[in-house]
């Protein structure tokens, strides 16, 4: 074989060569080339479309053959001033350069050279066919709103109840954290902090006092509390009586002192 | 595929009662079933699901599938809503609360340096975490407020000393805790002894009181 | 009122799947039944409606109802709204999302020799079919796309095993592979010989173009 039976490179048209590449007697709507065009996803696609309308496996692609034709539509495409992808003259560049290497002796190509543009071709051309596959294999798939419809009923006439909030124990925390540090920034607003017991333990004796006019002092000790719990209820008892919400009242020395909510008695 | 096999598809596809004359116009133009014969096969469906959870109900504008009221109760908890989260406002009210008890709705506000509206105490009285202990001897007797055993069970507490304590700035060692804690006992002791000094010792009780925990 | 017929009622009520899990927890707690009773009621709830023209179907979030797809041509007739169709960029795009996942958007445009319009990805995203899983370790930080549970559930699976198997092997043999090269090697030098016949060839293959379409 030799170099000099090849025609000229229609590759040339790619590069702005003149537009009579386009031969005389084909005639194409270019309104219709271009809905041709547009039916394709890229470059692979149409390079598939070329390759499969021949009836050939991805791995026997004639590479010039395809390379000619590929390139005869891009031709077309320039010819018509066609707004074309950028993606068609990279793979038209590409596919160029395959068949360039292809003209030149054995030599240079290894068959299991990664680097090799046409074995890389080929792997591009099967992913994408296996993908564009796929991607007809999930449109044919049933799926909701064409092939499967939910069944829906009608409900009973029931009531809503909204659940409550839930909160954390750390969420409390948190916004007590969150006080006591904005009470700091005012300085005249120290909150000092009791034992929680004793707060508790407030809270129970006003409680118990809610009812009654007043207890005697040594009612409101529980001594199976223990020491722990005594000294619990006496703070509690001292605390209550300074924030004046009770009152310790004696009738006279020596007597039994009375508790009482204050202004009760 | 029976009449009422589609019957049964349609009935359940649809999101509407559909009337049988509207179930007839849905077959092409030659195949359409009798009204009559469509009667027949939802009266077939009817008798199908009578002993199911769900019947074939004749509305006023058609045949609908709808689920037995019996079921309302499992519904109902199917939808419930996402419960709302309390405000700031609220947590702070009720952190207040728990941790200050007893307080009134002016301690309250004053802590929090806002005013603190009914419907904040409403939410947690109706919650029923919270509760009226006693009144403050002062103008308009003001409610007190504390927790209640509601309020522990809710959050898993045995009483109100497990509450989470303070995040201290850095955590003493175990060394310095148990001595302090020495220190305490006898301070503690002391306090009985002279209820006076109490209320100067009262930071330091509070510090043992959260290592305590 | 027994465990099946609750669930039975639950599920038709349901406007979306729900899980044995998620039905469990419908129950009040000291009345659940176990998982496993719960995955026996729905056994034979599928059972039940195997010859009927609905189906108790597992997808991926859960349990739901459904009407069988054997009659889709009647239920199109029931809505006006013709389904939304999906251009082939989309389903490509969606397509190696499935089947490649973790992908970005280089690889999705590397496997299709196009571009990958931002449209196509947020139609994706605003379908609740794929999500944003990471970000690849390479320059610019390119988002990792994957499917969600959404896209199984709507697509009618319970796993990314149950999607339709890939047609092709990923890769060739590598010694057939070789072979073939001599093969269309030999092939491509006879062409590129009788490149004179070719530009005759190519007015039949356009017009062979345009008859296919």
């Amino acid at each position: 074989m030799t170099t000099a039976a090849l025609p000229i490179m229609p590759l040339a048209v790619v590069r702005g060569a003149p537009v009579d590449a386009l031969p005389d007697d084909l005639y194409i709507p270019p309104d219709a080339l271009r809905i041709f065009l547009e039916a394709f996803e890229g470059p692979l696609d149409l390079l598939l479309y070329l390759i499969k309308r021949q009836n050939l496996d991805i791995v026997d692609i004639p590479i010039a053959r395809i390379t000619e034709q590929y390139l005869g539509y891009i031709d077309m495409m320039s010819a018509l001033k066609m707004e074309l992808a950028a993606e068609y003259l990279v793979m038209a560049a590409w596919l160029a350069e395959i068949k360039s290497r292809l003209l030149l002796p054995r030599a240079p190509i290894q068959d299991d050279d990664e680097d090799d543009p046409r074995a890389l071709l080929i792997k591009r051309l099967r992913m994408y066919e296996v993908m564009k596959n796929a991607a007809e294999g999930l449109n044919e798939w049933p799926r909701l709103e064409r092939d499967i419809w939910l069944a829906q009923t009608d409900l009973p006439p029931m009531t809503l109840q909204p659940e409550p909030p839930t909160v954390e124990l750390d969420m409390l925390l948190n916004a007590w954290q969150a006080l006591l540090k904005r009470a700091d920034q005012h300085r005249h607003h120290r909150i000092v902090q009791e034992p929680l017991s004793v707060r508790e333990r407030m809270s129970l004796i006003l409680e118990r006092l809610h009812h009654v006019e007043s207890v005697a002092f040594p009612l409101l000790f529980k001594l199976e509390e223990g020491r722990q719990g005594v000294l619990v209820t006496f703070l509690a008892i001292l605390e209550l009586s300074k924030e004046g919400l009770i009152s310790i009242m004696q009738a006279e020395p020596l007597t039994m002192p009375m508790i009482a909510v204050a202004g009760k008695a | 595929m029976t009449l009422e096999s589609i019957l049964e598809a349609l009935l359940f596809a649809a999101d509407q009662p559909l009337s049988a004359e509207r179930l007839q116009a849905l077959f092409p133009e030659l195949e359409q079933p009798s009204v009559a014969e469509i009667d027949q096969a939802l009266q077939q469906l009817m008798a199908f699901y009578q002993p199911r959870a769900l019947q074939l109900k004749r509305v006023a504008s058609g045949y609908r599938f709808q689920v037995k009221a019996d079921y309302a109760t499992w519904l109902s908890r199917l939808f419930a809503e996402k419960p709302p989260k309390y405000s700031k406002a609220v947590l702070e009210t009720l952190a207040i609360i728990a941790y200050r008890q007893p307080v009134t709705r002016g301690d309250i506000e004053d802590i929090r340096g806002v005013a603190v509206s009914s419907t904040i105490i409403k939410t947690l009285l109706e919650r029923d975490w919270i509760k009226s202990v006693g009144h403050k001897d002062a103008p308009g007797k003001p409610a007190l407020y504390a927790t209640t055993k509601h309020f522990l069970d809710y959050f898993n507490l045995q009483s109100l000393a497990e509450l989470p304590a303070l995040l201290q700035p850095a955590e003493p060692d175990d060394s310095v805790l148990a001595a302090n804690f020495d220190n305490s006992r006898e301070q503690d002791q002391k306090t009985i002894e002279s209820a006076q000094e109490q209320t100067d010792n009262r930071n330091e009780n509070t510090a043992i009181a959260h290592s305590d925990r």
